[in-house]
């Protein structure tokens, strides 16, 4: 077996074991409810009289099946496991009869949309201004760093409480609520496409001000870390042109901010929850959003799994990819 | 036979030597504007969560003093919330609360990242892997899910219980960053030299390897401190904050659910952000002022 | 080539500048290799440093003049260093910590490839290949270095290589900045027997070479500076200085270089005490009076001036004819009983 | 000759296992006789520094044994246990810096040591204990006690390591490269505190250095290491006049000299130097 079969194998193990961890804390922490996930939104029931007492023991009776409650502990698990590996994340408490996956899926393609381009985006721009900044010094260093660490420094739902304040409802230039306008449907059609764009640039760069900001703040420190090296000064001596040194560094201080991005495209479902709840976007967050208001304990849980098994094979294909990148690395990988 | 080998060495000449009055004053002389603007500003944020209340609170900050979402007033300088409360108070209270929350669970993850760390570090090999392999599972694991569900199996939660919840899930870069200056500060000589005097390996963390971290776990409790308080309000913005009291995320919580952003009640959502971005910029500020102070490389930029 | 009048200081956040190099003048001729001697803190890796453009951020050269073959002199206060396209193809640097000195993630080939585009435009990335394992094969070293990252090769064949991308350009002058410390003998032999070869093969025309081994120095350097506290205190051919040097802290030096001989079996050599002075607050008159075993008041109160010694010259009250010389050479060696 | 108080047998040491095993150390005995300076040359990797690890207890042999007076010490591991044994065998490192905790005062840096002594000394007798040490190694106690690790110079620091070990009154002291960060000018001075209280003190000196110069200038006796193995031992003259191992013969040839290197048979040409070492 190669050293690089054996460092993927222990990768693979490690993930393996995280991913356990993960779906044990999935499993039991929502279970440690005082009482039962069933009776509390059986009691939320009764006291808002949505249903008469002959439902209420009907719909008791397929939670406590659904969930499995009537049996051991240990059955419970082995159950949850098969079901998650079909696929099958139950049904929704709040929107009884849809399943969880469903819920997900109407979901997931305006996270998606919402957040991976901001992603990139910014990731980039972040990236090349906190080099430049580093590289250059001096007053743009300085008016740079304080700009990023402003944007950094402002939570990312704070900035879109006032984007949206100051943008949709003072000025009234965009939209302020959901991704197409009320009653419209959704079409392949320009007027509908418009439609959801005049939706999107608001919480759009809400996300991408915020993201640059803390890319430029860390890809500048990594780079002044890199200008220190001795390649640098020898570089200067040989007369290699400054641009050239500039991709030297950007480069070597690359590796971690790579790691950093697989990682926020990795946590990007779970990484701006509150922003979607904020312009009442209809994704993942704002779905989490109703679900924690609703008490919709399937559908919580089925978000957070989903959560963790994005990061959890983002962070995996980083290490893997990591090595492809840093020749370094990559060396201790296919042991030279 | 002696005398000539050994020559005495004279001390070195006056500048080398500093009084500690002079240490201290050149140690103030590193700290730039910039740390004694966040300091500023960290010290207002404090006076006006732990006095203001007694200056400037009306009331309770649960109690109703108004109308629904009655503009600022004389009386009540930031008027009222959509139940009638007056949300200056609030805002006072909830600041409170929020570093409160950030102090705590800074404390909590601080602590467990520098135990782990430290131990991790220090000892090297099996028990090294061991700990390690518990902080890269913790990490890989994303904390605001843990975060979410933990908040939920609590249910009912106070000031103290959200601290907990928060600080016990993010200790694991504080623990990966002690441990790799641990196993580096380990390797001086002056560790061995003190194994050599029969020091126990008890003492030698703390007297030997711990004091070279100081300045460094500072750091990493000031950015722990910052990201609880952070935490704590997207918890809390979620609507899984702690049941019992007010904090900034609570009234961010309020005024979601309630429109206040989209009936224009600036009002009752402009000062809890406004406060909270001031909080972690003032401390985020401090942060990299000190860091300047005790990292050279970042000097004079 | 010469250097008039090379002043140095670093800029500190707290206080008065520190003066690394004081007013140091030297010339070069072609075929000769300058080696400066002395040891930590004496300001001759900042000399290396403001003659190769490789200021660090708070390094202000505050004084000097370089020319060249009396054709182009050039005010290093304005530029801060010598100009871009001089470095690597007029004045190449030899650094210091050469085990780091290679971007770690570039191959040895693409690297050689930039240093050569950024002198010789027209140059392919396949010539400048080619050229670059020409070079290799003649100085016995293997061309395969071209494809490995720096990490791939021993610490001495990375000392080599760097040499090697060093000289890529022939280079009219090479700044050899401590290219040693860090080898042990079989390797610092190796470099040095290579530095020879390719003086003698016209790949490198002359040659200053920093070292804190006199030893070392002696067996490669034509003439040998002395510098202590950011000054050169005595210059001379190599032979004069190790056979009859003048200046005290020269023959401290000398006496403290253990060589393997039996005739240090059975003495006692005194070294220095004290340490080199805080360059911040540098002493009065002759910077080395506080550890000069020969110390006259004089000293502390004036500046000595360079009294000249056949080819060469040195800075001490004892040379300027009004005080008796001490013994030579032997004379920090105390014989024990 | 007085006789051996200190052997060490067989000792081996083996880092990591399976294919990526490394013997840093292979099969070194040696004694060791009262105020005898044994210098242990050789370069970086030969494994010397692991060596002087395994003799002060600070990491554990693979195989081999120590003995002390005739009583084995190998096993020893607990701090409690190691303490007598600590009291006899002392170290001094490389690199002063590193070798001062730079929170702490020399004072503060040599009470430390006083935890090895069996009985408690009063104030009055650790003072006075603490004084006649810096006094051994050309300190002025007056100046130097208060001061921290950056007021001091380079062989400063180093004095007061020396200093630290000379507290307990050892036999052995271990000097683990220890003139190897200091300049030129300063290395001869420590060597000379060395040489002086190895004659005052009946101490015995196991010096560790890479400088076969400095072997000579000090030792009474020479062992050469290469690879982890101890090739040749003997008294200096001996062995650096009539070196029989090739690396002996390779490493003198090498070393530089001002008169030039010494031109042996072993010579190579710098083609034949690049592939050697290649």
């Amino acid at each position: 077996m190669s050293t690089f079969q054996k460092y993927l194998l222990q990768k693979s193990f490690w993930f393996l074991g995280a991913f356990l961890v993960a779906l044990s804390l999935n499993f039991f922490l929502p279970r440690l409810i005082p009482g039962n996930p069933v009776d509390a939104i059986i009691s939320q029931m009764t006291q808002e009289g949505r249903a008469d007492s002959a439902s209420l023991q009907k719909i008791y009776e397929t939670y406590m099946a659904e969930f499995g409650l009537d049996k051991s502990p240990a059955e419970q698990f082995v159950n949850y496991l098969g079901k998650v590996v079909r696929g099958d994340l139950g049904t929704s408490f709040a929107r009884y009869p849809a399943p969880v996956e469903s819920i997900i899926a109407d979901a997931l393609p305006w996270t998606i949309a919402l957040q991976l381009p901001a992603i990139l985006l910014g990731w980039t721009l972040g990236n090349v201004f906190g080099a430049i900044a580093a590289y250059k010094g001096g007053w743009f260093d300085r008016g740079g760093f304080v700009a990023s660490l402003v944007a950094s420094s402002i939570p990312y739902y704070c900035f879109a409480i006032l984007l949206l304040y100051g943008v949709a409802v003072k000025l009234d230039w965009l939209p302020a609520r959901g991704a197409y306008s009320f009653g419209m449907y959704p079409a392949w059609s320009w007027a509908f496409f418009n439609d959801v764009m005049d939706h999107y640039w608001l919480p759009f760069f809400s996300l991408v001000i915020v993201f640059i900001g803390g890319q430029a703040i860390g890809m500048r420190s990594m780079a002044i870390y890199e200008l220190g090296a001795d390649y640098v000064d020898y570089s200067h001596g040989l007369g290699i042109p400054d641009n050239r040194i500039v991709r030297y560094i950007f480069r070597n201080a690359m590796l971690p901010q790579v790691t950093g991005l697989a990682l926020s495209i990795g946590s990007l479902v779970g990484g701006a929850l509150i922003t979607e709840a904020v312009f009442s976007y209809p994704g993942i967050g704002t779905a989490l959003f109703t679900a924690i208001r609703q008490n919709d304990y399937p559908v919580i849980q089925g978000i957070t799994l989903m959560i963790m098994v994005a990061v959890l094979l983002a962070n995996f294909m980083v290490d893997i990819l990591y090595g492809v990148i840093d020749p370094r690395i990559r060396a201790a990988q296919s042991g030279q | 036979m002696s005398g000539i080998p050994v020559t005495m060495d004279s001390p070195p000449p006056p500048a080398a030597k500093q009084s500690a009055q002079s240490r201290v004053r050149s140690f103030t002389r590193m700290l730039s504007t910039r740390f004694y603007v966040s300091a500023t500003m960290v010290a207002m944020i404090l006076f006006f969560a732990f006095l203001g209340p007694f200056f400037w609170g009306v009331g309770e900050p649960k109690q109703i003093v108004g109308g629904l979402y009655e503009a600022p007033s004389r009386e009540l300088i930031l008027g009222t919330d959509n139940f009638g409360r007056d949300v200056f108070t609030q805002l006072m209270h909830g600041t409170r609360s929020s570093l409160v929350i950030g102090v705590v669970a800074g404390l909590i993850a601080t602590t467990i990242g520098v135990v782990m760390g430290l131990t991790a570090g220090y000892f090297g090999g099996v028990i090294d892997e061991m700990l390690m392999g518990i902080t890269n599972v913790v990490i890989t694991i994303p904390s605001i899910v843990v975060l979410i569900l933990l908040s939920i199996a609590v249910g009912t939660k106070s000031i103290v219980t959200m601290a907990i919840i928060i600080g016990v899930t993010s200790w694991p870069w504080t623990a990966r960053a002690v441990r790799a200056q641990s196993s580096s500060v380990r390797n001086r000589e002056h560790v061995d030299l003190a194994r050599l005097s029969g020091a126990s390996t008890v003492s030698l963390m703390f007297w030997e390897v711990l004091p070279y971290m100081l300045s460094y776990i500072f750091m990493a409790f000031v950015l722990q401190l910052t990201s609880g308080i952070l935490q704590e309000a997207a918890l809390s913005m979620l609507g899984l904050g702690p049941s019992n009291a007010v904090s900034l995320g609570i009234m961010l919580h309020w005024s979601l659910l309630w429109e206040s952003v989209r009936t224009g009640a600036w009002w009752a959502f402009i000062p809890p952000t406004v406060m909270l971005t001031l909080i972690a910029f003032s401390l985020f500020l401090l942060q990299s002022s000190l860091d300047e102070v005790f990292n050279p490389r970042l000097r004079g930029r | 080539m010469k250097a008039d009048n090379i002043s140095v200081q670093y800029e500190t956040r707290v206080g008065t500048p520190v003066l690394a190099v004081n007013d140091v003048s030297f010339h070069l001729e072609h075929g000769e290799v300058l080696g400066i001697a002395g040891e930590s803190g004496c300001g001759k890796s900042t000399l290396a440093a403001a003659l190769s453009g490789n200021s660090a951020s708070n390094m202000r050269i505050t004084g000097g003049t370089v020319s060249l073959d009396d054709t182009t002199t050039i005010d290093i206060v304005k530029t801060q260093g010598i100009p871009r396209d001089w470095r690597g193809s007029t004045i190449s640097l030899l650094p210091q910590r050469a085990l780091n000195a290679l971007n770690p993630t570039a191959r040895i080939g693409d690297y050689a490839y930039d240093v050569i585009r950024a002198h010789e435009k027209r140059m392919n990335r396949r010539e400048a290949m080619e050229k670059t394992g020409e070079r290799l094969e003649q100085l016995g070293l293997p061309t395969r270095v071209l494809k490995s990252y720096p990490h791939q090769l021993s610490g001495g064949m990375r000392q080599r290589v760097v040499t090697v991308i060093s000289t890529l350009l022939d280079p009219d002058i090479l700044i050899a900045d401590e290219p040693t410390s860090a080898l042990d003998v079989s390797s610092q032999k190796a470099l040095v027997l290579m530095l020879q070869k390719m003086m003698n093969e016209g790949m490198l025309s002359r040659a200053i070479f920093i070292t804190h081994d006199l030893a070392l120095l002696s067996n490669i350097a034509t003439r040998i500076s002395i510098m202590y506290a950011g000054e050169i205190v005595e210059e001379n051919t190599t032979n004069e200085i190790i056979h009859n040097a003048q200046h005290p802290y020269t023959r401290a030096l000398l006496a403290a270089t253990l060589e393997p001989d039996p005739s240090i079996r059975n003495i006692t050599i005194k070294g220095l005490s004290g340490q080199s002075p805080d360059m911040q607050t540098p002493p009065s008159g002759c910077r080395f009076h506080p550890r000069c075993p020969y110390a006259m008041p004089v000293c502390a109160q004036k500046v000595p001036g360079a009294t000249p010694l056949g080819s060469g010259f040195a800075r001490c009250w004892l040379l300027d004819g009004t005080t008796e010389i001490p013994d030579p050479i032997k004379h920090e060696e105390v014989v024990a009983s | 000759m007085n006789e051996p108080f200190y052997s060490v047998k067989n000792l081996t040491k083996v880092f990591g296992g399976g294919q990526e095993q490394v013997v840093a150390v292979k099969d070194v005995s040696f004694d060791v006789t009262p105020g005898e300076i044994i210098a242990i040359v050789g370069e970086s990797g030969s494994g010397k520094s692991t060596l002087a690890r395994m003799l002060l207890k600070l990491s554990q042999p693979t195989a081999g044994t120590i003995m002390m007076d005739g009583e084995d010490v190998t096993k020893l591991k607990r701090p409690n246990q190691l303490k007598p044994y600590w009291r006899d065998v002392q170290g001094v490192f490389q690199n002063p810096a590193g070798s001062f905790n730079q929170f702490y005062s020399v004072r503060t840096v040599l009470e430390k040591t006083f935890n090895l002594h069996e009985h408690r000394l009063s104030k009055a007798e650790k003072l006075e204990r603490i004084h006649k040490a810096l006094n051994l190694v050309g300190l002025d106690p007056q100046q130097t006690l208060e001061r921290g690790s950056h007021e001091l110079s380079g062989g400063q620091r180093q004095r007061v390591i020396i200093a630290r070990a000379l507290l307990v009154d050892p036999r052995l002291l271990i000097a683990d490269e220890s003139t190897s960060a200091l300049d030129a000018s300063l290395r001869v001075t420590i060597l000379n505190v060395l040489k002086d209280l190895s004659q005052r003190l009946n101490l015995s000196v196991l010096f560790i250095t890479h400088d076969i110069g400095q072997a000579y200038y000090l030792a009474d006796r020479v062992f050469v290491m290469y690879r982890g193995e101890m090739v040749e031992q003997g008294p200096t003259e001996t062995v650096l006049q009539f070196p029989q191992h090739d690396y002996t013969k390779r490493l003198l040839a090498d070393v530089p000299r001002l008169e030039g290197w010494t031109a042996s048979p072993g010579d190579l040409s710098i083609e034949e130097l690049a592939k050697a070492l290649t």
